[in-house]
Parts: C-alpha cells; structure tokens; sequence
C-alpha cells in the first residue's frame, strides 16, 4: 500500500467536497448540553456580549439528533459516562466534539490521586476534535474553538488568528 | 385548578428527565412516573456530577482545598469561598481585619446579584421566554467585569484568603461598583419587572403553583429564598449574623404565599437590597489592611467546628474537623440545594410536567453543587 | 428562659445522670447568688446604717445616695432552694440562671455521654450533644418537638479509635439563635445507627449520601441505596482506608 | 399550444418558489429578528448580513446522516416530514397574491386551506407516534388537543367574514375590501356596516390568537416546548426530517399570514384609494405579520397546555359563537332596513 498513485476521476467531487464543508462549517449547531461551570460560559458566549450567532452557531438544540457538535462543558463523572456516550451516538454524522476546559480535557483539578469518580478527559470515552484549556475557558476561548473547528472542516482559517504579544 | 386523576399503576409510564435536560440546568435526572400529563411520583437521581470535593479536602492542605470551593456553586462562588474560610478561620482562631470584611461583603453580595440575575433568565427560559435570559447576562456581565477586576477570574473566583482578601479594591472598581448600582436600578423596574413580572402569562404560570409550606420547609431543612417564600424569615445574615452584617441596615424579603411566584418575588426583592448593602458598605469603607498576618501552614487545633454562610441559594454550611495537621481531617460542606431538592418529591406529586418544571426552576438548582 | 438553656435542659431528659448533676450545680449556683445576693444586702444594709449614722452627723447632704443603695439590692425572697447552702462549695462559674449557660470545659477524650455547651464564637455550634447510637431518635424527636429542623447529617471517619461518628446538626429558624450538633459513635466493624427519617424527612437524603461515603447503615430507612454514587457503587470513599 | 395550461403550472412553481425561499430564509428572519430583540447582532458571518446562512443550513442539514432509530414505525417516521412540509406547500396555490396573480382560482379556497391545515396537524401526530418517543408522544397528544381547540374558533370567526361577505372565494372577500384602509375588515370605521364596526377587532384578535396557536408558535409552542419536552414530536428527527418540521412551521406562519391579511386587511389593497394596488402591497402586510410573530414569539414565555386549552373552550370558542350570532343578527337587521 502506501506510495501507489490514485488516478484522478473524472467526476471531481473536490468542489462539491469544499461546498459542503462551507456548509456544514457554517451551521455548527451545538447540543444544550452543559455539565458544570464551563456550561455557563458556554451560555455567556451565546448572549449579548459575545454573540455565538454570528457564526451561526447559535442553535442551541436540545436533541442530539439536531446537534453537529457536542461541547462538553464539564466534568464528565463515572455516572455521567455512559450517557454521554449515548448522546454522542445519537448524533448523526457528521459530527464533532468540542472539550470545553480541563475537566474535560484531562481531568483537571480533579484528576487527583484520590480520584473515584472523574473520568479523566472526555477523550476516554469518545473523539474529541478541539481542546479549549482553561477552567473555565473564557467565552472568546470557546468562539476560538469553534474557529478552529471550522478551519478543520473547511481548511480555511475565517480570520486571522491572534498571536499573543 | 382540575383536580388530578390518579389511576392505577399500570397505566403510569416512567419519563426519564434528564440527565441530559434543558430544563434540568445540568445533569440532574428526575425519574418520573407520569399518568398522562400528571406526575404520580417524582425521585430525583443525583450524582451525575459529584465530584470528591470532600474526598479532596481530606487529602491536601487548608489552602490547596480554596480553588475547589468556587467550583461548587460557581453562580455564587463567593459565598462558598466565604462559608470555607469563615470555618477556617474560626477553627485556628483568626481575625480578619475590617477592611476585608467590607471588601467580602460587597464582593460577595455583587456575585449574589449575579446569581439572582442567571438565576431569573434560566428560570424564565425554562418557561419558555428566551429573551429575558439574554437581558439578564447584559447586567451579569457588568458584575464580572467588576469583579475579573479585582478577582482575576471571570467565574470560578478564588479570592478570598485566610485572614482577609487576596487583592485590595480600587477606585476603579469603586466607582464601577456605583455606576452598576445605578444602571440595575434603573433597568430593574422598566426591562425585569415590566417585561416579565408583570406580564400575564408568567404570572399564570406562577401564581398558586408548587405550594411548600413552612412546615414542609422545616421537614426538609430547606433554606433561602426557597423558606423565605413561604413566609419565614430566615437569612443567616440577619439570624446567626457575620461578617460586618450586623452594622448594615437591609432587610429581609419574605413573602407567605409560598407559590412560585412568591420564590420569584423573593430573589427579585433581594437584588434591591444586595444592591443597598453594597452602596452602604461602599460609604462605610474603612482603610487599613486586607489580610491578616496568618502562618504560612495553617495547624489549628485538633476540634471541629461549623460556620455557616448565606449563599444565594441559601444556608452554606461548613462542618470542619481538624486533628491538628496541616489539612481538615473531614470536611463536610451542607450545600443549600442539596436540601432544597429533596423536598422537591413530595411537592411534585400530582402535579401536572409543565408546572413540576417551574417547581425545579424557582428551586435555584446548581446540581455541581448538591452533587458536591 | 435563654433558648440555649431551654433546649440543654430538654436534652439532658437523655442523660439522667448528668442532669442531676448539672441540677445539682444550678442549685448550688442559684443558692451562690442567693448567698451572695444576702451578703450584698447585708453588706449594704451595714453600709446603709454607717450612712445613716453619718447622716445623722452630716445632715441633708448624702441622704438621696443612700436611699438607692437598698434598691439595688436584689429580693431575697428569690431563693426556691434550701436554706443549707454548702459554704465549702467548689467554686461554680459565674452564672445567670436566665441567660445563656456559661461553656463547658474542654471535655478529655474520650468524651463521656452527655451535653456540652460550646463556645459559638470560636465552634460555631452551642450545644454539643454525644448520646448512644440508640438515643439518636429520642434526640432528634426532642429537637424537632422543640421547633429545630436537621440542616445536615455527617459521618466522620475515626480510624485510630476504631470508631465512626455520625453528626446530626440542628437548628432553629425562629426566635433567637441556638445550633445544636448532636453526635454519635459507632463501632468500625459495625456501623450501624437507627434512622432519624421518620422524624425528619430531609434526612432521608443525607443518611443516603453518609451511607455512600462511610457505609453507615441506618436501620430502617426505606430506600438506603447509593445517592451519589454510581447506583451499583459497592466502595465507600471517605474511608480513611479507602484508595480507588 | 394553449397557454391556459401553462398559466397555472408556471404560476404554481412560482408560488412553490415563493414557499420555498420563505421557508427557508424566515428562518434567517427569525435569528436575526430574534438577535436585535435580545441586543446582539445575530447571524453575521455567513455572507452580507449572514443572508447565506439558511443556504449553509440547508446544505448541512441535507448532507446530514438520516438516521432512522430502532424501534420507530419506519413508514410513519418516513411520511411524517414530508406530510408537515406538502400541505403547507399546496395551500399557497389557493392564495390570491393579486387580483391577477394566483396559481389557480378555487371557489372554496377558504375551505380548501383549513381542510389542508388539519392535514399538517396530523404530520406531528404521527411524528410523535412513530418516533416512539415519550416526549415526542406527549408533544402528539398535546398538539392534536391544541390544533382542534383552537381550529373551532378559528373557523367560526371565518364564517363570519363568509357571512359578511357571501363568498368562500378569497379573491372575492379580498375583492370586497378594496378601496382605502377603512373598507378593511379589521377597522371598525364608518363606511362599514354596523356589523363589522363593532365585532371586527374582537373577531381578528380571535383570529390572530387561533393561528399564533395553529402554527405552534411562542407562546403557545406546547407542541416543541424545548424547556419541558425537549423538541417535542421532531426529537428523534435529525436532518432534513427536522429541517422539513421546520419548513414546514414557517411555511405555516406563512399561509396564517396570507389569511390574515386577505381576511381582515384587504389581501393587495393599498391603504390609500390613489395609490394603486398590488402584489406589493400584499407581500408587505404578510411581512408585517410575520413580524408580529417573530415578535411575541421572542417576548412572551410559554403557556402552559391546560390554560391554553381553557383559553380556547372558556374563552374564545363562547366569544366566536357570540360574533356570529351578533354578525347573523345585524346582518339581518341590515337586510330588513336597507
């Protein structure tokens, strides 16, 4: 396998390819799914001042059928799990997870020698695409994440992105 | 009201709310047993998000627990951080200098405010009006702003320290603490009360729904707005009084009613006068220190002791026990939700999904915090 | 009555034998201050007649201090107790017998049954009950009788003493302040305690998450399964001898 | 050829047409009506005035995995979407946009419309049932009791405006209204019969409140209350399903739109005598409308399913009755003195 070239169709699917990424890039709908202090910053980032629905992705939908990314705002616990893995399978494809701060990231400040109860990083469970650090994130911390996100699906960067000084 | 009609238990069928809910603020689940639209029997199912907060206390140091406690109740963090240090610094016997009493006391009734404020939006968004929920972050997000100002932080605040305050308040935030003052009071009667106390179908929806009685309260331990909207005056800052409370003038809002309306009224009242306490203890502001001198390691002395804390929930407890090490030996926090849910089953029962909701939302819950 | 000392006397109905004694201190400190109330009146009653005799001499100038002098003296007529008041008593604390009760001494450990009145300025709580695991009900039956409600239920882990604590703290919402903790220990091997949920509803949920984190059993609660735990948790986490 | 047949069908896809676009780019209205409502900007980002925001929806919500769960009944699952979006579809050929323009005159197009509307009724119905879901199956029940709770007062204020005008042809009741903004129905001005003066705000409100109602919106939404059933009957939906349920709803503010401003505002009368009458006019007062939807929907919150059922047996159904007999009345009376 490996080096062996792939002759070019003749139906292209490239553009259509872009075209659906614009789409689906463009519409990022999340999951009113929060789990502990990130969810609030996640509705911080969805109010007035910071406005998730210039992105269009302001949708907040309830069901996971309607949702195209899960932001796991929160500790994920060990009873927590399994419905998190249900909720993410029932996501139709294609879809994309968002770990929103440490808890959900690795752990964070639970992920403690006495730990019983705290899975440590929603990536034990299911694929995350974007890590947004910080506990919690602040909102423009989750709007860069959903930038990101889009650069993934699009390979375009909306814009340019900040360094710091 | 129409009467409910419960039928036999084979026509009832178990609805799963939560824990993935909008209206469960979290991931609460209530296990449901519905006949129809009615709910015959309600059982919360906690601990989707416990977390060992208390399991940690007994594994590090006094300080090393600090961070863990805004990330209890993150709406009213400050009340947490309060109620810790507060049992703290009673069981090793510090005083804290007068100007940090100040300082806690306006910090911590700003995030009180706050708390009431996200409070309101989620309640009416669990009603199903969106609107008033963004109206609401408009004002919250003045009060972090104010308090990133002094705190560092925009939620989880970690401020407050053994012996006083980490960071002292300057004009800045002094004069932004009084323009915040002026803007909610002017925006509270026309945007909150106008909009939605007034309006028809809320008060539909709230009037004579979800009844807790005084005595139901009583059975359940269940305290904050949630006692004092059934008439009885309650508040740890005005019964068991701390901090500099005792020489502010405020009172305690408290209507009999005991219906949903009645919690609302409450929370609505207690912005008003978290507004006044703030105002006098800016005038009041004394100079001097922020933080007492305390030891780098803490030891106090074997022995347990309880401080108790008015959250924006309601009474934040703090049982500590020391042995005279460097940690607590045991740690046990009372959170004011924890309470406050339990009596949520017995009120729920025979009573129709759509109100049952508005019960839970004029509960305040923040399950991280009743999860612990 | 001081609320404090209403509810220490209603709670040492549990303790019968400290109540005598405690009675027995009262009395004898009731008849102190009757004895010392007598000796004032007598002392002033002298003073008075040194006055008077005085007066006599120094007519008119003094006469209106020394008619307030017998005021302040207290009615001996006060005195319920038996005339033998003990003179080679112990020295009893100063105490008001209408007032809040004056703070126990540190108790040494282990601390007999019985009631303590604490310091609330530096504990936090008033009264510090420590009953048998059998008297926890009749405890909280009294309080709740009394107008306190269980604002939390606490288990403690003494793994030294082979011994698990159960805290139940109490409190009042109406009238003046009073917190009272009642406590009981339980063998390590065997925790068990009676439930208090039949008296106090909101127990139920406390004695669920105690039962969670130490494995203390309480016999006869109705749904004694795992609150915050994960429902088939079969660990208890707050043990001290716990590692996950 | 004969051009009468091509008439009708051209017309017929630009009505579709028409459906279509405002199905999809209400939808746009509603994020950024409901954006300047809540003091934010709204959708931005996605073209000028993130106006190619339904396009990238649509986009995303048809490459979306159509998932079909275990356990749903796969041909009601199936049908229900579809059943949502063609009725709605098919009631705009019975609406006259002016007196010239409509895909195909129907005598009873009044009657034709509420005959398709109960039909949308049924597509949540079955969504709900073969969802086999237990919110999407509350959100059924709840919506079959509102939608025939409220289609008794709604129908009962239209026969009234039939009575008045003696027609069940839209164009006509449209057609009688011409002539300045006082000939409406709604205005209680002279120039009038007696009749409309006195019951003609009363009935529109009825009007209004029923249609707000049947088209399952804010505050009257039982049928998705997000907060208490999460999505209701579209909850095990995903893709297009969902964005069909939604085409469908805005589809159906639309038709209620057109209704109201043919029934009681004249249909493509220009308020004023000299300035002339056209499509225009008629597109502006459905816009308007569907502001003042978009508009309640964002201020008030929900009812609750009892009080809205109350709403429509106690009040409104006992008020409509009341409008017609008043209306047969001075109809009457009229007759007699004229």
């Amino acid at each position: 396998m490996g080096t062996e070239k792939i002759p070019s169709s003749i139906v292209q699917f490239a553009s259509l390819d872009k075209l659906l990424g614009l789409g689906r890039a463009n519409s990022l709908w999340p999951m009113t799914f929060g789990l502990a202090c990130c969810a609030i910053e996640m509705m911080a980032a969805g109010a007035g001042r910071f406005d998730l629905a210039r992105f269009g992705a302001e949708v907040f939908r309830p069901s996971p059928r309607q949702s195209d990314i899960m932001i796991v705002a929160g500790t994920i616990t060990k009873k927590m799990a399994p419905a998190v893995k249900t909720l993410y399978d029932q996501m139709p494809e294609p879809k994309w997870v968002i770990a929103m701060g440490n808890c959900a990231i690795s752990g964070g400040p639970f992920k403690v020698e006495c730990n019983y109860n705290v899975v440590e990083g929603a990536d034990q469970i299911i694929p995350v695409d974007v890590y947004i650090p910080g506990c919690p994130p602040r909102p423009e911390a989750l709007i860069e994440g959903i930038l990101v996100l889009e650069e993934k699906i699009t390979g375009k960067r909306r814009w340019p992105r900040v360094e710091p000084t | 009201m129409t009467e409910p009609i419960l039928c036999t238990p084979d026509e009832t069928f178990v609805l799963n709310l939560g824990p993935q809910h909008p209206a469960t603020h979290g991931v609460l689940r209530v296990k449901l047993t519905m006949d129809g639209e009615y709910i015959v029997e309600a059982e919360p199912v906690l601990g989707y998000i416990h977390r060992m907060h208390e399991k940690m206390a007994e594994n590090g140091t006094f300080a090393q627990f600090m961070p863990n406690t805004p990330r209890m109740d993150y709406l009213s963090a400050l009340s947490f951080n309060q109620g810790y240090c507060m049992a703290v610094e009673r069981a090793a016997g510090i005083e804290v200098p007068e100007r940090a009493e100040y300082i806690r006391t306006i910090t911590v009734e700003l995030n009180r405010i706050s708390s009431h404020l996200l409070w309101w939006g989620a309640f009416i968004l669990d009603l199903g009006g969106f609107t008033p929920l963004l109206y609401a972050f408009d004002d919250r997000e003045k009060i972090l702003d104010l308090l990133e100002h002094v705190t560092g932080s925009r939620l989880t605040y970690c401020y407050y320290r053994f012996g006083g305050v980490y960071n002292d308040i300057d004009d800045e935030f002094i004069t932004g603490t009084r323009e915040f003052i002026k803007r909610l009071r002017s925006r509270m009667p026309t945007l909150y009360h106008d909009l939605v106390t007034g309006n028809i179908i809320l008060i539909k929806r709230l009037k004579d729904i979800g009844h807790i009685s005084p005595e139901v309260c009583r059975k359940y331990g269940a305290t904050g707005p949630v006692l004092r909207g059934s008439g009885i005056e309650y508040d740890v800052r005005k019964n068991e009084p701390y901090s500099i409370y005792p020489e502010l003038d405020f009172d305690i809002p408290h209507y009999p009613e005991g219906d949903c309306m009645a919690r609302y009224m409450v929370r609505m009242d207690e912005i008003e006068q978290s507004l006044r306490i703030i105002e006098q203890s800016l005038d009041k502001l004394p100079g001097g220190p922020v933080q007492a001198k305390v030891p780098k390691t803490l030891k106090p002395p074997a022995g347990d002791c309880y401080a108790a804390v008015e959250a924006a929930k309601g009474t934040f407890g703090c049982r500590l026990i020391c042995d005279g090490d460097k940690g607590p030996y045991r740690l046990k926090l009372r959170s004011p939700c924890f309470s406050n849910l339990s009596l949520f089953g017995e009120i729920a029962e025979g009573m129709l999904l759509a109100d049952a909701l508005a019960v839970m939302g004029s509960l305040d819950l923040v399950i991280p915090e009743i999860d612990r | 009555m001081s609320i404090i000392r209403e509810t220490k006397w209603a709670l040492l109905e549990l303790f019968p034998e400290q109540k005598a004694t405690e009675a027995e201190a009262e009395v004898a400190a009731w008849n102190k201050i009757i004895a010392d109330a007598r000796a004032k009146a007598e002392a002033e009653e002298a003073a008075k007649a040194k006055a008077a005799a005085k007066a006599a001499e120094k007519a008119g100038e003094k006469t209106e201090a020394a008619e307030k002098a017998p005021e302040e003296a207290p009615p001996p007529e006060a005195a319920p107790a038996e005339e033998t008041a003990p003179a080679e008593e112990e020295p009893v604390p100063e105490m008001d017998p209408e007032g809040d009760p004056p703070v126990s001494i540190e108790p040494e450990s282990p601390r007999p049954l019985g009631v303590l009145v604490r310091d609330y300025k530096a504990r936090g709580v008033h009264l510090d009950v420590l009953c048998s695991p059998d008297q926890v009900v009749e405890a909280a039956k009294l309080l709740t009788g009394a107008g306190y409600f269980l604002e939390s239920v606490t288990g403690v882990d003494w793994i030294k003493e082979e011994q698990m604590e159960v805290d139940y703290d109490f409190n009042r919402t109406d009238g003046p302040l009073c917190r009272v903790v009642v406590r009981t220990r339980l063998p390590r091997s065997a925790p068990e305690v009676p439930t208090v949920s039949d008296i106090c509803p909101g127990a139920g949920w406390h004695e669920r998450e105690t039962h969670d984190f130490f494995g203390i059993k309480f016999i006869g609660h109705p749904y004694l399964v795992p609150i915050l735990l994960p429902e088939d948790a079969d660990y208890h986490p707050l043990l001290k001898d716990f590692t996950p | 050829m004969d051009t009468s047949i091509w008439r009708p069908i051209l017309y017929l896809i630009g009505v579709m047409a028409f459906a279509g676009v405002n199905a999809a780019w209400l939808g746009w209205c509603e994020r950024k009506g409901a954006g300047h409502i809540q003091r934010r900007i709204g959708p931005k980002e996605v073209g000028p005035y993130g106006l190619l925001q339904p396009l990238a929806d649509g986009i995303k919500l048809m490459t979306k995995q159509l998932l079909v769960p275990q356990g749903v009944d796969g041909i009601l699952f199936r049908v229900a979407p579809v059943l949502a979006m063609i009725p709605a579809i098919t009631s705009m050929v019975a609406i006259p946009f002016s007196a010239t323009f409509h895909a195909r005159p129907i005598e009873l197009s009044v009657l034709l419309i509420f005959a398709l509307a109960s039909i949308g009724m049924m597509a949540i119905l079955l969504g709900g049932w073969a969802s086999n879901n237990k919110y999407s199956l509350i959100s059924a029940a709840r919506s079959v009791s509102q939608n025939v709770a409220y289609e008794i007062p709604m129908l009962i204020t239209v026969i009234t405006i039939v009575m008045l005008s003696g027609s069940m042809n839209l164009e006509e009741i449209a057609l009688q209204q011409k002539g300045g903004f006082w000939n409406w129905y709604i205005f209680p001005i002279a120039g009038q019969s007696i009749a409309q003066a006195i019951i003609m705000p009363v009935s529109f409100l009825i009007f209004f409140t029923c249609s707000v109602a049947e088209t399952n919106r804010a505050p009257f939404d039982m049928a998705e209350a997000e907060s208490e059933l999460i999505a209701g009957h579209m909850t095990e939906y995903g893709s297009m399903g969902f964005g069909l349920f939604m085409m469908g709803e805005y589809l159906n503010i639309v038709v209620g739109a057109c209704l109201t401003a043919i029934l009681f505002f004249g249909g493509w009368d220009s308020p004023l005598p000299f300035i002339p009458s056209g499509v225009l006019w008629f597109v502006l007062k459905i816009y308007l409308l569907i502001f003042t939807f978009i508009w309640i929907r964002w201020t008030y919150p929900r009812t609750q399913i009892y009080k809205l059922l109350n709403l429509s047996w106690k009040i409104l159904i006992p008020f409509s009755l009341a409008i017609l007999l008043l209306t047969a009345v001075f109809i009457k009376i009229e007759g007699i003195l004229i």
